[in-house]
């Protein structure tokens, strides 16, 4: 990595003259715009495009999933129809919702936040981000171009985990895995050089003054998150590119018949797949430290502690994988080891939760939009903390893996926890990145039929699994008990829809008739908000400097800044 | 890449736009899709991709390619951070109301550890001399405690209980000693914020009651040989003289201010070491 | 040992007061779980649809149970007290009026104290619980056969269950039939589980957890029923488009109807002259290079034994009822009443359905 | 770093499969220990750091020299593993497809190979940059990073060897 104190000095000598053929307005200057640009704001608004644009098929097709379990026997979606749709499904939400939301966020906020004009290696990220889009559309091309019968396309059905043999040219021979194995491959490539390109942007392009132990939680998490990215996005790529020699080149690593292991690619996948979850909940949980604290007007509780429990997760979570693989017929002592990681993990977790609450305590709380979704993070993620403390104990979790109750276990975690997170950034940084704010009446209704549709969905599913439904499954038989809370969770399911349009025309609506936010409109302390909103090209006139973990509190009460106590 | 963003008197320089990485990612997208369709859109891949890798180096090469983005008019630019006219209130240093969540004083940690050690030896050698005396084992109480985690211990009988197991002793010498460390660290913070007056009385009865209380109804499913086999008139003797002993040692380790007191005083205006004294 | 698992179900559930407590703790986990809970007792004593895992009827089953009720015991609390705080913060601490924003609230950083008092309790659970668990894996894998232990072999096909009891020498499919347990005679069953294609699940709630049938490895479980009826289960991992059709049925049969039932599936199939008409076609249409029938042309292994297949209650692993008109149906066209199998429809006339499914009735 | 993690799960692959293979040709059959290739490799190493040094200070032409002696043993690497692929395939018969042993050796050394490559393009284009005069102060610090990726590529060639032609041939 480039040093670069080393070269500031050093000025372009060949300045370009003012670029010509760049007039704005039109639309063919907007695509052009959107192609051409370097610029780490943009970026991260089209990361944040791209989320939602893949949100909508990806909850339609939950919709449809929901819809097709609603009632037994139900004919909605045929097998394979339905097996499709939960992959992609899964595979969508994760990669293509998730994922570049976590990179849109740290685009948009970093560099503002730690005083930068840009990342580190601009050109790299429009390629980081170009290569996560086009991952992603070459995943959804599999509807079109997928082995499909009539003509119709057919995406992946091996579900988001892709099971070895089950992904074998002998169990599924048409080329829609290898839709689903490449897009990855490509994607991936994008968020590891995204994910060097912001490490390296935190490391070396801070501004004068704020050190590591000042930097925000949010920019700290996401440190945490890149280097997870860094650590572990490879051993998912090189399971794929084992897949992809074994399917174009006969390759021999999966397959039962010549000797190969089908639990080998589960190890390698959960390698990656546990770390993936943390990638994308340290994130939500930088929003939470920073929405918390402004709202409850105080600083963050234990902010060393924060950032120490933020590296243990980081840590901890490379050695937990085998928890999802708890049935596979492990022998006694790994399960116990693995079992004993994973409840290791909800130590720093708890840590976590109990540290906003104490933000919270002795604070002045304004129930604005962004604070509503933290709370109910709270409540949400510390059910799913607790749901993943059940799973973690071995012995439940053979009752419990693979059922219903981890579907309901892990979209606690990430719709729960990540999806209201990002709710909460959303309006939190949509007055920064848009210049208007989210109208706070459509907000409330957003918030509170979204929060109702997503516990009517997912708190009857525990009990579904407690009933012994296994994931997965795209009918059922009447009489198992399952008919009522399955009716009750599609209900919610569509609730959620509900809500998730109310606040898209809250997006829609806010940018045009939205209130004026001005530079500053909740009274925050992070740098991002010393900028006009919508900020500048170049982020700052002059680059800032800070002495505390507050800059901006120290600007706002001169008579008692913070950095008098650090 | 380290000379992107320099400043000048009338504006920034940034980066210029530039279509390539857009389409090497574009030609990386086609050389997948040659895979799953045919050999020709990988060629187009391949070519794209080249294109794009080598317009790319020479935006980088020899000099990376800047523009210069003149600043904006000051009317838009962002206005100068405004001083708050929000007062700050501050805690009211000693006061009853916050002593319970800000403890001013803590015993030193060290102290919660060898008082944790202190606590669980005398736990210990109560619980074999129970052992001792009614058993004639003194492995009896260890294998008890081991039975925990370990199965084979689960059902055993009273034969085999007073037995020496080292699987078993090194359990129960690891669980017993980690959580006598873990409780000793506990007191070190929770003996400050107990009522003043009879802190050897909270913390050597009743907080190992309580835990007592709260261990027995899952206790059937914690130990079950223990609960099989235990004597709760020995076994509630054994968490107090835990609690007696290592409260003790605690009690009279010398407190030491936290960090945070002391910036928490410093913070309201008042200096740390009066407040000291005030009290 | 056992006896053990008897004691501590009936400590933990009914009468004794420690089991109240523990159940005092878990309530609020359980409002939602209560309200199904009629549905779990249901009437039909014989089919046992509804398969809760807090309603445990064998031994493994019964010990994953206890440890489930301490960890919903301990998360229980930490949620109403981790619940409590937060719900006391937002009221207590919410903003009540313009006032409020005229000043701001003591600036407190944190307290390394309290800190350390949140995090060692986390940490005692966690060395509580892990050492449950360490036990419980134990007590369950390392459990000691008794020599009467029944043995069978369960092997994962694309939608089918093989069963196969090696010490009788019976091959079926699709239902397991198990011998019911006693205090007085302990007859656990043992499972072997491995898989001809991709990986499957086994999973009965009442009876064990899941585990997975692998293709290459060879697991194991044990059950131990002590009550009869059908047990109803699931395949758990995909294992491709008829997944929800995996259907599992465990028969725990008393040890007298289980030998006799043994001995029925021994005994050789008569040929009836009436059906010869049926064997034929059943040969002739190749349903034989898939289908086994003890004493015929017909040994293939792809598909599932049929030797006994007048004797089983369901068709298709469990899809429909075994009667004539699903059973006409499904030789019309399997795809009908199972989308996505692996048994084609083999475009047979009525004549020869009839045929084929009178010759199939012989074999009881 | 990304790169040791891609490599490690290779690596992971190819120890896990070490004697699972269920048909012929099994390792020791048909494997050497690659004497020249590990020696072209790892010299190149050596010359790399001399090259880096020249150029420190400022002696063109003994910096091009160098640079260039360790692109040729780079590919004289690549040409040995060529030859080795070359006898494995038509006169062991080994290929990708083979077996166990045949899948994970060749994605392993082919992956290292193809670092290789990268690393050669990556000389090609600083010589050719340097011969054309185009390379300034301000580059030397791309060229150290070239040259500790180089360095990364030995050192997985060490592990390769390891764990291929040592562990694996027992």
């Amino acid at each position: 990595m480039a040093n670069p104190t080393s070269s500031l000095k050093e000025v372009g000598t060949e300045l370009a003259p003012a670029p010509p053929g760049r007039e704005h307005g039109t639309l063919t200057a907007w695509i052009q715009d959107l192609i051409f640009t370097v610029d780490h704001k943009k970026l991260g608004l089209m990361y944040v495009g791209m989320a939602w644009l893949f949100f909508i098929p990806a909850g339609i097709l939950a919709s449809l999933i929901r819809t097709q379990i609603a009632v037994p026997n139900n004919h909605v979606l045929g097998p394979e129809a339905f097996n499709q749709a939960i992959t992609m499904h899964g595979t969508a939400m994760i990669f293509f919702f998730a994922m570049p939301m976590v990179f849109g966020l740290a685009n948009y906020i970093v560099p503002l936040q730690i005083g930068a004009r840009d990342m580190a290696f601009p050109r790299l990220n429009a390629f980081s981000f170009w290569t996560t889009f086009f991952g992603a559309c070459f995943l959804f091309l599999s509807y079109i171009f997928g082995p499909g019968l009539y003509g119709m396309g057919a995406a992946p059905d091996a579900s988001w985990f892709a099971l070895a043999p089950l992904t074998s040219k002998a169990f599924s021979p048409g080329n829609n895995i290898d839709f689903w194995s490449l897009g990855l491959l490509i994607s991936g490539v994008g968020s590891v050089t995204g994910a060097v390109n912001v490490m390296v942007t935190i490391f070396c392009y801070r501004c004068k003054g704020l050190t590591l132990y000042r930097m925000p939680l949010f920019t700290w998490m996401v440190l945490v998150t890149m280097f997870l990215v860094v650590m572990f996005l490879p051993p998912l790529s090189a399971a794929q590119i084992m897949l992809v020699l074994e399917r174009f080149f006969g390759a021999k690593f999966f397959e039962a018949q010549a000797g190969g292991s089908a639990v080998l690619w589960q190890h390698f996948f959960w390698i990656f797949g546990h770390p993936e979850v943390y990638i994308l909940v340290l994130p939500a949980f930088g929003v939470i430290s920073e929405v918390v604290p402004v709202f409850s007007r105080k600083p963050i509780f234990g902010y060393p502690m924060m950032v120490a429990a933020s590296v243990m997760i980081g840590f901890i979570s490379a050695g937990v994988w085998a928890h999802h693989m708890f049935t596979i017929g492990m022998d006694s002592f790994s399960v116990t080891f693995f079992a004993f990681a994973t409840l290791v993990i909800s130590i720093p977790t708890g840590i976590k939760i109990f540290n906003w609450l104490a933000t919270m305590f002795g604070g002045k709380i304004r129930m604005e939009i962004p604070m509503l979704f933290c709370i109910a993070f709270l409540f949400q993620f510390l059910i799913a903390g607790l749901t993943g403390v059940m799973l973690g104990v071995a012995p439940f979790d053979w009752q419990l893996n693979d059922s219903y109750f981890v579907i309901a276990h892990f979209h606690y975690v990430i719709v729960g926890g990540i999806v209201f997170a990002v709710f909460a950034g959303f309006y939190y940084w949509y007055p920064k990145a848009v210049g208007r704010m989210l109208d706070h009446r459509l907000g409330l209704w957003h918030f509170w039929i979204f929060t109702a549709g997503f516990h009517l969905t997912f708190d009857p599913q525990h009990f579904l699994g407690f009933l012994g439904m296994p994931r997965r499954i795209y009918t059922y038989q009447e009489g198992r008990g399952w008919e009522f809370l399955n009716m009750l969770s599609t209900i919610g399911a569509f609730l959620q829809g509900v809500g998730a349009i109310i606040f898209i025309i809250n997006m829609i609506y806010a940018a045009r008739k939205g209130k004026i936010a001005g530079d500053d409109p909740w009274d925050a302390w992070t740098l991002e908000w010393i900028t006009s909103s919508p900020p500048p090209e170049y982020n700052f006139e002059q680059l800032p400097e800070v002495r505390s973990r507050r800059p901006l509190w120290d600007l706002k009460h001169p008579e008692d800044p913070d950095w008098r106590f650090e | 890449m380290d000379t992107e963003h320099a400043d000048h008197a009338e504006g920034v320089e940034l980066p210029t736009p530039t279509p390539w990485p857009m389409l090497s990612a574009l030609g990386i997208m086609l050389i997948a899709g040659g895979f799953v369709t045919s050999f020709v859109v990988a060629l187009v891949g391949i070519l794209l991709g080249l294109i794009g890798g080598i317009g790319w180096f020479r935006e980088l090469f020899p000099v990376p390619n800047h523009e210069l983005v003149p600043y904006t008019e000051p009317a838009k630019r962002a206005a100068p951070i405004k001083v708050s006219p929000r007062r700050i209130s501050h805690l009211a240093l000693g006061a009853g109301g916050h002593r319970a969540y800000y403890p001013l004083r803590v015993h030193r940690y060290s102290s919660g550890i060898t008082g944790g050690l202190a606590g669980g030896a005398a736990m210990a050698v109560l619980a074999m001399l129970y052992g001792l005396i009614f058993q004639h084992s003194i492995w009896y109480p260890i294998n008890l405690l081991a039975a925990a985690g370990l199965p084979t211990m689960e059902s055993a009988n009273v034969a085999m209980l007073n037995e020496f197991h080292l699987s078993a002793f090194i359990i129960a010498v690891l669980s017993h000693g980690v959580l006598s460390i873990l409780v000793g660290m506990l007191y070190t913070v929770l003996l400050p914020m107990l009522p003043a007056r009879y802190e050897w009385f909270w913390g050597g009865i009743i907080i190992p009651l309580i835990w007592t209380a709260m261990l027995f109804p899952m206790f059937d499913i914690v130990n079950p040989a223990l609960a099989a086999h235990v004597n709760w008139f020995w076994f509630i003797v054994c968490q107090i003289s835990f609690g007696l002993v290592g409260g003790y040692v605690v009690f009279k380790s010398q407190k030491v201010e936290t960090m945070q007191t002391w910036s928490l005083a410093a913070r309201m205006g008042v200096h740390a070491m009066e407040t000291e004294e005030d009290r | 040992m056992l006896n053990h698992q008897y004691t501590r179900f009936s400590l933990a559930t009914r009468g004794s007061g420690r089991g109240w407590l523990l159940l005092g703790f878990t309530v609020v986990a359980f409002i939602g779980f209560l309200s199904s809970a009629p549905v779990a007792r249901a009437q039909d004593s014989t089919i046992r649809a509804v398969q809760n895992i807090f309603d445990p009827l064998s031994a493994p089953a019964e010990t994953l149970y206890s440890i489930s009720l301490l960890v919903m015991a301990v998360c229980a609390g930490i949620f109403l007290i981790v619940g409590g705080l937060l719900t006391y913060a937002i009221i207590r601490y919410r903003r009540r009026g313009p006032e409020d924003d005229r000043e701001e609230p003591p600036q407190v950083y944190g307290s390394a104290a309290i800190e350390l008092a949140w995090t060692v309790p986390p940490i005692l659970i966690v060395v509580m619980l892990v050492l449950v668990t360490a036990r419980t894996i134990g007590e369950i894998q390392h459990h000691k056969m008794p020599d009467a232990a029944e043995e069978i072999r369960v092997i994962g096909h694309r939608y089918w269950w093989e069963i196969r009891y090696p010490k009788h020498d019976v091959v079926t499919a699709n239902e397991i039939h198990v011998p019911l347990s006693s205090r007085q005679n302990r007859v656990p069953t043992e499972m072997v589980l491995e898989s001809a294609d991709v990986i499957h699940g086994f999973w009965v709630p009442q009876l064990n957890g899941k585990t997975m049938l692998v293709p290459n490895y060879r697991n194991t479980m044990w059950i131990e029923p002590y009550a009869t009826g059908i047990y109803l289960g699931n395949c758990t991992v995909l294992c491709g488009q008829q997944h929800a059709n995996m259907l599992i049925r465990v028969i725990v049969d008393p040890p007298d109807v289980y030998q006799k039932w043994l001995d029925s599936q021994k005994a050789k199939p008569v040929n009836d002259p009436q059906t010869a008409e049926g064997q034929r076609q059943f040969i002739s249409n190749s349903c034989g290079t898939c289908h086994r029938v003890e004493d015929s042309q017909a040994t293939g292994v792809f598909g599932p034994d049929l030797s006994h297949f007048a004797s089983r209650a369901t068709l298709g692993s469990g899809v429909a009822k075994n009667d004539d008109t699903n059973l006409r149906s499904w030789l019309h066209d399997p795809q009908v009443l199972k989308p996505g199998c692996l048994m084609p429809n083999m475009q047979l006339s009525d004549r020869q359905v009839d045929a084929i499914l009178a010759y199939l009735r012989t074999l009881k | 770093m990304t790169e040791s993690a891609l490599f490690t799960i290779f690596v992971v692959a190819y120890l896990f499969y070490i004697g699972k293979s269920l048909n012929p040709p099994y390792p020791r059959e048909v494997l050497e220990f690659p004497w020249l290739g590990s020696f072209f490799l790892f010299s190149s190493s050596a010359t790399v750091v001399v090259a880096e040094h020249r150029l420190k200070k400022g002696e063109r032409g003994g910096f091009h020299l160098w640079w260039g002696i360790t692109m040729a043993l780079g590919a004289a690497f690549l040409i040995y593993t060529a030859t080795e692929w070359y006898h494995l395939i038509y006169h062991d018969g080994l290929t990708l497809s083979t077996n166990l042993f045949g899948s994970t050796f060749y994605s392993l050394v082919g992956l290292h190979a193809s670092h290789v490559l990268v690393g050669l393009v990556l000389l090609g284009i600083i010589l050719v940059a340097s011969l054309t005069g185009n390379i300034k102060d301000r580059h030397h610090e791309h060229i150290e990073m070239i040259s500790w990726y180089w360095h990364f590529v030995d050192g997985i060639w060490a592990v390769v060897v390891t764990v291929v032609y040592i562990i694996g041939m027992q």
